[in-house]
C-alpha cells in the first residue's frame, strides 16, 4: 500500500482529528456521507480528500436530491445528438448542423453581488456551450425579482441586467430573448437563469472526456486564486447566501472571449481529446468528471497549476472556482499546436498532469501524493437521496376569494393597470442594454414570442425561447410544469418554427421540506408528460435548490428553454398586426 | 478594391463587417490580425466594433498601441480610407487619428437600438452616397459613445464640416449630438453606429449600404488601376 | 454645521481577481514598460459632506460606504482624508 | 534596483460631466444620506515598479500615465505616493 502524505501543511488536521472532531461537516459532508467515503477508500480520508468529496457530493454538483426525479425526463429521440451528461445538449437542425444549448442558474451569487453574479453566470454557460465545439450564436435569460417598488430589488434588478449585458456584450454574442417576472415571493431570492445556444457540425461534437493513457492534461486561461472556494458546497437551509458571501468572483469577459476563440481554434486542430469548463468545484469536478466519462484516471501535479497568490495549498487549488479556466486533454505529441494557438491569443497554459488507466484521481504536490481517490467513488457513487415528499394539506390558492366583479367596472382602467405591471409591461428597459444584433444574424430579436437567429451555411434558422410560470406551478405543480413546456413550444410555433428539444432550470425552495420535494417531483412529471406529447426531449439542464429565505420558499419555478427549427426564414411569422383590414381570429380552447 | 478589417483581441464585429462589405459592395475583405505591421496594398481599412482588450481601462486605449496601428496611421497619412466603427472609432480617437474622445454614456447604460441619424456631410468619400440633411436609420450598440471635445475643437469640426452624422435623439449625451466625425482631410471617419448591421431589409434598415458603396465608388474612381486588376482577377467591382 | 471634503477609495478585496488591473498590467508590460507588477484598479471618490463635526462626517461616510459606495462581499473601502472645505479651497485645490 | 509601490489617481477633467458621480450623488440623497454633494468618481490605481531610484520610478510612471493610463483629452492624473515596497510591507499594508 502506498503511503499518503497525511498533511502537507501542519495547519491541517489529521484524518483522525477530522473523524474525531467531525471536521468533515465543515467540508460539506454529513456523518453518513463521511462514513461512505471512508468505506470507499478503505481508510480515513485526509483533509484534501474530504474536500474533494464535500464539493462533488454537494447538492450543486451531484444533484443528490433531484437525481431520482430528473431520471424521469424523456431524453432521447432521433433529433437528439447529445443528451444530458455532457457540458451541453445537442440537437440536429438538419443540413449536417447541430445546435448545442444549455441553461444554468446563478441565483445565489446574484443575490449577494448582482452584477458579478449575473456576469459569471453568463460566462459559465458560454463555456459549457463552446466546450462542445460549438460557436455560440445567442444568449437568452430568464429573470424573477421581487416588487420593483423596493429599492433593494431595484438595485438587484438593475445590476443583474447590467451584468448579463456586461458579459454578453463584451464577448459579442447577441442576447436575443428571455423573460422577466416580478412577484414579492422572489424578494430575497431573485432567479437569474441564463441560456446559451451554439452551432457546430453535427459530426463534430467534442466531449469532456479524459481518455488515452499518457495523454497530457492542460489547464488554460486564468490563474487559480483563492476565490470561490466552497462556492458549491454549502447550499443549505439556514442561509442559502452564506457561502456566496465568502465566494464572490469577478468575471473577466475579455478573457472569456479569448478562451472562446482559442478553444474553437484548438478544437479545429483535431488534437483535442476532451475539454471541459471549470465551473462549480473547479479543478475537482472538471478532472473527476472528465476521468469518469472515460472510465479511467488522472494524475495531476499541483505544483504546476499557475496560481495568482503564493502559498496556495492543494486543497485551495482543487476547490478554487476562479473564473475563465478550462481543462483540456490533448493527444500526446501534438502539444505544440496547443501552445501556438494559446500564445497567439495571449493565454496562459500549463501542463498539469496526464491520463492514467487505474481509475484513480491522484494528486501530487512537492513530489508527494497528497490525495488519491477512486474517480468512480467521487462521481458515480455520489449519494442519491429519495427525500420525503408530501402534498400540501390543502391545495394552494383554494382559500383565495375571487375578486369582486365590481372591482373591474372600469375595464379601461383595469387594462391600464395590467399593462403597467412590470411583469406584463414592455421589457425594452432590459433588452436595450443587451447587444441584440451583434453577429448580424438576429432575424427576430427580443420583444417577440420566440427569437429567430440565422445559422451559417444553411437556409434554416433556429427559433429560441424561455418560459416558465411559477405561480401556475405553485397552484398545481404537475399542470404548471406541463404548461411551461407547452408555452415554450407554442412560442416556437408562433415564430414559424418546429420545436425540437428543451433545456431547463429547476428553481425550487428547500428540498428538505417534503412539500418542496413534492412540487419538484410533480413539476418534473408534468414537464415530462408535455415533452413526450410534444416530442421535445430534455437534452440538458440545471437544478437550483434552497431558494428560500426566512422560512419562505419561492414559487416552484421550472424555466424551460426551447429550441426549434425554422425550415426557411420565409416562414417566420411576425407577432404584430401588419395591415389594416386583416382578419383577427382567436385559436384554441 | 482591397479592404482590410483589423482584428484586435476582443474585436467582435469583425466578421459582421466583412459580411456587410460583401453585401453592400460585392467586395471581399481580408481579416488582418493586430500583430501585422503592414497594410500595403489595402485601399480601405476598417477598425470594427467590439471590446478590444476588454475596454477595461478606456475603450480603445490599449488597442491603439498594436503594431498594426502604425500601418493604419501610415495609410491615413497617405490618404487611403480608414473607417472606425464603434470600438474602432474609440481606437481612432485614442490614437489621435480623430479629434476628441468617447466617454461613458450619460445614462450609464449600454444602449442597443436603431437610431435616426442626420447626414451632415455628403462630400466625403464615406458619405457621398447620402443626401445632405437626409435622415437614415442605423443601430447603435455601445456603453461608451458620449463624444467629447473641447469647445475650440467642436467649433473647428463644425466650421470644417467634419461632423458626418448627428443623432436626431441623443442616446448617450454626445456633445452637439455627434455620432460620427471625419478628420480634417476627410479620409478618416469614426462613427458609433454600426452600418454593417443595416444592410438588409430583415435587419430593419438598408441605410448602411451606401456608406460602404460610397467608399467603394471613391476608391474605384480614384484608382482605376485597382479596378483593372480586380476585373482581370475575375472579381467583380460592384 | 460645516462642510467637509472627503476623499475615499474602494478596492476589490485582495483575494478577488481584478481583471481590469490584470489587463492593464499585461498591456504595460507588452508596451515595454518594464518592471511593472501588481497593478490593481479601484475607484477614487471625492464628495462634500455637511455635518456638525469631522466625527459626524466620518460616521456618515462610513454608513454610505457600507451600504452604497461599496459592496462588502467583495470590496473594501478606505477613507483617505476628511478636511474642512474652506481649508481645501484656501489651499487652492480644485474640486 | 529597488521596488516601489505607487498610488495614483485619474479623474475626469472638471469641465467634463461625470455621470457616475452624479448618479451616486442622487442615489445617496434618495436613500436619505443628507448633506452630500459634489460627488466625483475617478480611478484609483496601485502598482509596483522596479527601478534604480524613486526619481526613476516617477519618470516611468509619468510616461505610463501620459501614454496609457490617462487620456489628456478628458482626464488628469495625479501621482499620490511613491514609497519603497519594503516600507509599505513593514507598515503592514496588504498589496
Ligand atoms: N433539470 C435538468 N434537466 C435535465 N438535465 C439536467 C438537469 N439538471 C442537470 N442536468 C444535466 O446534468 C448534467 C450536470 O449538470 P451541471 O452539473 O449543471 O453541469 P456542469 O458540469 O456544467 O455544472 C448536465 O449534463 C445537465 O444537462
Amino acid at each position: 500500500m502506498f503511503t499518503l502524505a497525511e498533511s502537507i501543511t501542519p495547519a491541517q488536521p489529521t484524518p483522525q482529528q477530522i473523524r474525531d472532531h467531525q471536521l468533515y461537516r465543515e467540508l460539506g459532508l454529513s456523518d453518513d456521507e463521511y462514513r461512505r467515503v471512508a468505506a470507499h477508500l478503505g481508510r480515513l480520508p485526509n483533509h484534501l480528500e474530504c474536500g474533494l468529496f464535500g464539493v462533488l457530493w454537494s447538492e450543486h454538483c451531484s444533484y443528490k436530491s433531484s437525481k431520482v426525479h430528473l431520471r424521469k425526463f424523456p431524453t432521447s429521440g432521433p433529433q437528439v445528438l447529445q443528451g444530458p451528461g455532457e457540458n451541453a445538449g445537442v440537437v440536429d437542425l438538419g443540413d449536417g448542423i447541430g445546435i448545442a444549448f444549455k441553461m444554468e442558474s446563478h441565483n445565489h451569487p446574484s443575490a449577494v453581488e448582482p452584477y458579478q453574479g449575473a456576469a459569471t453566470g453568463v460566462g459559465g454557460i458560454l463555456r459549457d456551450v463552446f466546450t462542445m465545439g460549438a460557436r455560440p450564436i445567442a444568449f437568452l435569460n430568464s429573470l424573477r425579482f421581487g416588487d420593483l417598488r423596493d429599492p433593494h430589488t431595484r438595485y438587484l434588478f438593475a445590476n443583474v441586467v447590467a451584468g448579463i449585458g456586461g458579459y454578453g456584450n463584451c464577448v459579442g454574442i447577441p442576447d436575443v430573448g428571455g423573460e422577466a417576472v416580478f412577484d414579492p415571493v422572489y424578494q430575497h431570492n431573485p432567479l437569474v437563469n441564463a441560456m446559451c445556444v451554439g452551432v457546430l457540425p453535427a459530426s463534430g461534437i467534442v466531449k469532456g472526456t479524459a481518455s488515452g493513457v499518457g495523454n497530457p492534461v492542460f489547464l488554460i486561461g486564468s490563474r487559480t486564486g483563492r476565490d470561490g472556494i466552497h462556492g458549491a458546497t454549502f447550499a443549505s437551509a439556514e442561509d442559502p447566501h452564506a457561502k456566496e458571501r465568502s465566494a464572490v468572483q469577478v468575471g473577466d469577459p475579455f478573457l472569456g472571449k479569448l478562451l472562446l476563440e482559442a478553444s474553437l481554434e484548438l478544437i479545429q486542430t483535431g488534437a483535442v481529446v476532451g475539454i471541459q469548463d471549470m465551473g462549480a468545484a473547479g479543478l475537482t469536478s472538471s478532472s473527476a468528471e472528465m476521468a469518469s466519462r472515460a472510465g479511467g484516471g488522472l494524475e495531476l501535479e499541483l505544483d504546476k497549476v499557475p496560481v495568482r497568490e503564493a502559498g496556495m495549498t492543494p486543497y485551495e487549488m482543487m476547490l478554487s472556482e476562479s473564473q475563465e479556466r478550462m481543462l483540456v486533454v490533448m493527444e500526446k505529441g501534438r502539444e505544440q499546436a496547443a501552445f501556438d494557438i494559446l500564445q497567439k491569443w495571449g493565454l496562459e497554459v500549463a501542463e498539469i498532469g496526464r491520463v492514467t488507466d487505474d481509475g484513480q484521481l491522484r494528486l501530487k504536490f512537492h513530489g508527494e501524493v497528497v490525495g488519491e481517490v477512486p474517480v468512480q467513488a467521487l462521481v458515480d457513487e455520489a449519494p442519491v437521496y429519495e427525500r420525503p415528499m408530501k402534498a400540501p394539506e390543502t391545495p394552494p390558492g383554494m382559500g383565495v376569494p375571487l375578486p369582486d366583479a365590481s372591482a373591474f367596472a372600469d375595464l379601461g382602467a383595469t387594462l391600464t393597470d395590467l399593462l403597467s405591471h412590470p411583469s406584463i409591461a414592455d421589457k425594452r428597459w432590459i433588452y436595450r442594454q443587451y447587444d441584440t444584433t451583434v453577429r448580424a444574424s438576429t432575424y427576430v430579436g427580443p420583444g417577440s414570442d420566440a427569437a429567430v437567429v440565422l445559422v451559417p451555411d444553411t437556409a434554416r434558422a433556429v427559433a429560441l425561447t424561455t418560459d416558465g410560470n411559477g405561480r401556475y406551478v405553485y397552484l398545481n405543480p404537475r399542470r404548471g410544469g406541463a404548461i411551461a413546456v407547452a408555452e415554450a413550444a407554442r412560442n416556437i410555433v408562433c415564430a414559424g418554427g418546429k420545436p425540437l428539444a428543451i433545456t431547463d432550470c429547476l428553481n425550487f425552495g428547500n428540498p428538505e421540506k417534503p412539500e418542496v420535494m413534492y412540487q419538484l417531483a410533480e413539476a418534473v412529471a408534468g414537464m415530462s408528460e408535455a415533452c413526450r406529447q410534444l416530442d421535445t426531449p430534455v437534452v440538458s439542464g440545471n437544478v437550483s435548490l434552497y431558494n428560500e429565505s426566512h422560512g419562505i420558499d419561492i414559487y416552484p419555478t421550472p424555466v424551460v428553454g426551447a429550441v426549434g427549427v425554422v425550415e426557411d426564414v420565409r416562414f417566420v411569422t411576425p407577432n404584430r398586426f401588419t395591415s389594416t383590414g386583416s382578419v383577427v381570429a382567436l385559436l384554441g380552447a | 478594391m482591397k479592404w482590410a478589417v483589423i482584428v484586435f483581441p476582443g474585436s467582435n464585429c469583425d466578421q459582421d463587417t466583412v459580411l456587410g462589405i460583401r453585401r453592400a459592395t460585392g467586395d471581399e475583405a481580408d481579416l488582418v490580425w493586430h500583430q501585422e505591421s503592414t497594410l500595403d496594398g489595402y485601399d480601405a481599412i476598417v477598425l470594427p466594433g467590439g471590446f478590444s482588450y476588454g475596454d477595461y481601462l478606456r475603450s480603445g486605449a490599449i488597442a491603439r498601441f498594436s503594431p498594426v496601428m502604425n500601418a493604419v496611421r501610415q495609410a491615413a497619412d497617405e490618404g487611403r480610407l480608414v473607417l472606425g466603427i464603434c470600438n474602432g472609432f474609440q481606437v481612432l480617437t485614442e490614437a489621435r487619428l480623430l479629434p476628441g474622445a468617447l466617454l461613458r454614456n450619460e445614462n450609464l447604460q449600454f444602449r442597443c437600438e436603431r437610431v435616426a441619424l442626420e447626414v451632415r456631410n455628403n462630400t466625403s468619400p464615406f458619405t457621398a452616397g447620402y443626401h445632405l440633411g437626409e435622415v437614415i436609420h442605423i443601430p447603435i450598440a455601445h456603453g461608451e459613445g458620449r463624444y467629447h471635445a473641447d469647445e475650440a475643437t467642436l467649433a473647428d469640426l463644425q466650421a470644417a464640416g467634419q461632423i458626418a452624422f448627428a443623432y436626431q435623439h441623443n442616446p448617450n449625451g454626445s456633445l452637439c449630438n455627434i455620432a460620427g466625425v471625419l478628420n480634417a482631410k476627410g479620409n478618416v471617419l469614426g462613427l458609433m453606429p454600426h452600418p454593417e448591421r443595416a444592410v438588409a431589409v430583415w435587419m430593419g434598415s438598408e441605410d448602411g449600404i451606401r456608406l460602404f458603396q460610397s467608399m467603394h465608388t471613391y476608391v474605384t474612381r480614384q484608382r482605376p488601376s485597382v479596378v483593372q486588376e480586380d476585373m482581370q482577377g475575375g472579381v467583380h467591382a460592384g | 454645521m460645516g462642510a467637509w471634503n472627503v476623499d475615499l477609495q474602494v478596492w476589490l478585496k485582495p483575494s478577488v481577481f481584478d481583471p481590469q488591473g490584470h489587463a492593464v498590467e499585461q498591456a504595460l508590460l507588452s508596451l515595454g514598460h518594464e518592471g511593472v507588477g501588481h497593478v490593481r484598479i479601484g475607484k477614487a471618490m471625492m464628495l462634500c459632506v455637511t455635518a456638525e463635526s469631522a466625527a459626524a462626517v466620518e460616521e456618515k461616510v462610513r454608513a454610505m460606504c457600507e451600504t452604497v459606495l461599496s459592496n462588502p462581499v467583495m470590496e473594501t473601502y478606505e477613507i483617505v482624508r476628511i478636511e474642512p472645505a474652506e481649508a481645501a479651497a484656501k489651499a487652492g485645490e480644485s474640486r
